[in-house]
């Protein structure tokens, strides 16, 4: 059997995320080879009811998004739908600029933005990790968030790769300019 | 009511969390790009805004105001060319365009984001009990362990005056603000613009005054008379001219 | 997308098994249609970690047999690992607090808890109720726990008083806040 089958089984037994660490540890293999294992599983799963959700650091399965529509009545829950302006903001820059930092982000949006983030740590919809320097907390994309997107993976929503040239493009014109 | 008065209408009703999201919309509203050019000209509206939130003691008023100081040097400057900013200054207004360019694409993509939110979602199993019921603690299931983990969630408790609720006034008011800029121009240009800041007293009426002021020189609406060599230059205003902001 | 697709995100998301007439139900089809998704779902499946366990009235994904014995290694992991800085928090605010929302602790925690207290339901240490409100669930210590740390009156846990003083303060303010 193939890597791709521990891997499916381990994140079915689970059912909540998993550290990419943890699922090589699971496996007794390195970190590469869960990549490997990780790419044959997405492709195998491509015509079920399974996809695999992958942040920088963990894996989930999850229903793929054909079938949201016809889960959405099977459940129950009542999702809450909205982020209001602040919390899009937020997201979005911890989306295509995260792991970042509260004081970058608040530099970008001009505002304070420790109440958003709490909010947003509750929900779920973010996850904090201690910065490499030490000094307070670094905000990145959660599984939960993905999942209310709709996406397996934030390369696929679809203007990642527009909005992340217009950051590039930024960027670059800001370096000529020094 | 003259034009500027207009323009703000809409713009009043709105709340704006930010000083760069008001003055985003302020530019996009006029379909305009982010220039120096652009920024001055929506300067009279983005001073009008701020004045009427620090009237209604709005909370965060002074995070706008901040930003009123640069965009008035930039006004300044772009009407007054031979006005001479320090270094640090020149940043704070090239920064302002940059700052502007990296909140627009992070707002526009928020835009997408909010559409998309809750719209398809992906679901993870719900939580089944096991069958049989177990029992497995660990190490950390001691009442010393919880007692220092209770302490710890305590101290970490966040303070509750985070969420931006309490009505204070700005630590410094768009009045001081234009009385500093007003005094440096003053010095540098000699002129009297305080002849005419005695002839009002609201201090909306200062701030739209002196904006102004600053649109009378660019226009050419102010005789200047160098009455001698080394007299100050004295401005001399036609009333009849001077836009009614208010 | 075949009925399979449907029944497999169905039975994923439930997690337990489920009765054939309620999968019918939920699916809008016959009894008779179920089978055949049945059918073809189980030869799809092959390939995988997952199978379809079927009994006379009921249907349920589970891992596949040849896995069984690295499942049981995983579990046995499981079982050897401890909950956590995040889990002893997590514990403690309910030892103290509870019974306890799951919306006070992310509350109290500032982040989002869900994950944690599956974890500590899986493992014994908290048990679940339903709420007066019939919003969610309250959580509390379980008996054996209670048992083992020792604990007659929640009373006599180390600063109780001045613990849930403090608590009380915060949540209130934030009741206030909004």
């Amino acid at each position: 059997m193939g890597l791709d089958v521990y891997i499916e089984g381990l994140l079915f037994y689970k059912a909540v995320p998993m550290k990419k660490a943890a699922v090589a540890k699971a496996l007794g293999v390195k970190l590469e080879e869960v990549s490997a294992g990780v790419a044959a599983l997405k492709a195998r799963l491509n015509t079920g009811a399974l996809r695999l959700l992958e942040t920088d650091d963990t894996l989930q399965l999850v229903t793929a998004p054909e079938l949201s529509h016809f889960m959405e009545g099977v459940q129950k829950d009542e999702i809450r739908g909205d982020i209001g302006k602040a919390g899009a903001e937020t997201l979005a820059i911890i989306l295509y600029r995260g792991p970042v930092t509260r004081a970058e982000i608040d530099s970008i949006r001009g505002v304070n933005s420790s109440y958003i983030l709490r909010n947003l740590l509750i929900r779920g919809l973010i996850e904090r990790s201690s910065t490499k320097s030490g000094g307070g907390y670094a905000f990145s994309v959660s599984p939960p968030l993905l999942q209310h997107l709709g996406v397996t993976e934030k390369q696929h929503l679809p203007d990642y790769a527009r909005i992340l040239d217009q950051l590039e493009a930024f960027e670059t014109a800001q370096q000529a300019e020094t | 009511m003259s034009t500027a008065t207009n323009l703000n209408f809409s713009i009043k009703t709105e709340v704006f969390e930010g000083p760069l999201e008001l003055l985003l919309e302020l530019v996009e509203r006029r379909k305009f790009l982010i220039n120096d050019i652009s920024l001055a000209s929506v300067t009279d509206e983005y001073m009008q805004y701020v004045s009427d939130m620090q009237e209604e003691s709005l909370p965060n008023t002074s995070r706008f105001v901040a930003l009123a100081a640069t965009l008035l040097l930039l006004k300044s400057k772009s009407l007054l060319p031979v006005l001479e900013l320090t270094q640090d200054e020149e940043e704070s207004i090239d920064n302002l365009e940059e700052r502007l360019r990296l909140y627009q694409i992070y707002r526009d993509a928020a835009k997408n984001l909010m559409n998309q939110f809750g719209q398809t979602m992906l679901y993870e199993p719900l939580f089944a009990p096991p069958k049989e019921p177990l029992f497995l603690p660990d190490s950390l299931c001691t009442v010393e362990v919880l007692h220092a983990a209770i302490g710890e969630v305590v101290v970490q408790l966040p303070k509750t005056e985070e969420k931006p609720k309490a009505r204070v006034r700005p630590t410094i008011s768009l009045e001081e603000m234009i009385d500093k800029l007003q005094h440096r121009i003053e010095q540098q240009m000699k002129t009297r613009f305080s002849e005419l800041k005695q002839e009002v007293t609201e201090h909306k009426e200062v701030i739209v005054g002196f904006l102004a002021i600053l649109e009378l020189v660019k226009q050419g609406n102010v005789l200047v008379k160098q009455i001698s060599r080394f007299d100050d230059i004295e401005i001399e205003v036609e009333q009849t001219g001077v836009p009614n902001y208010h």
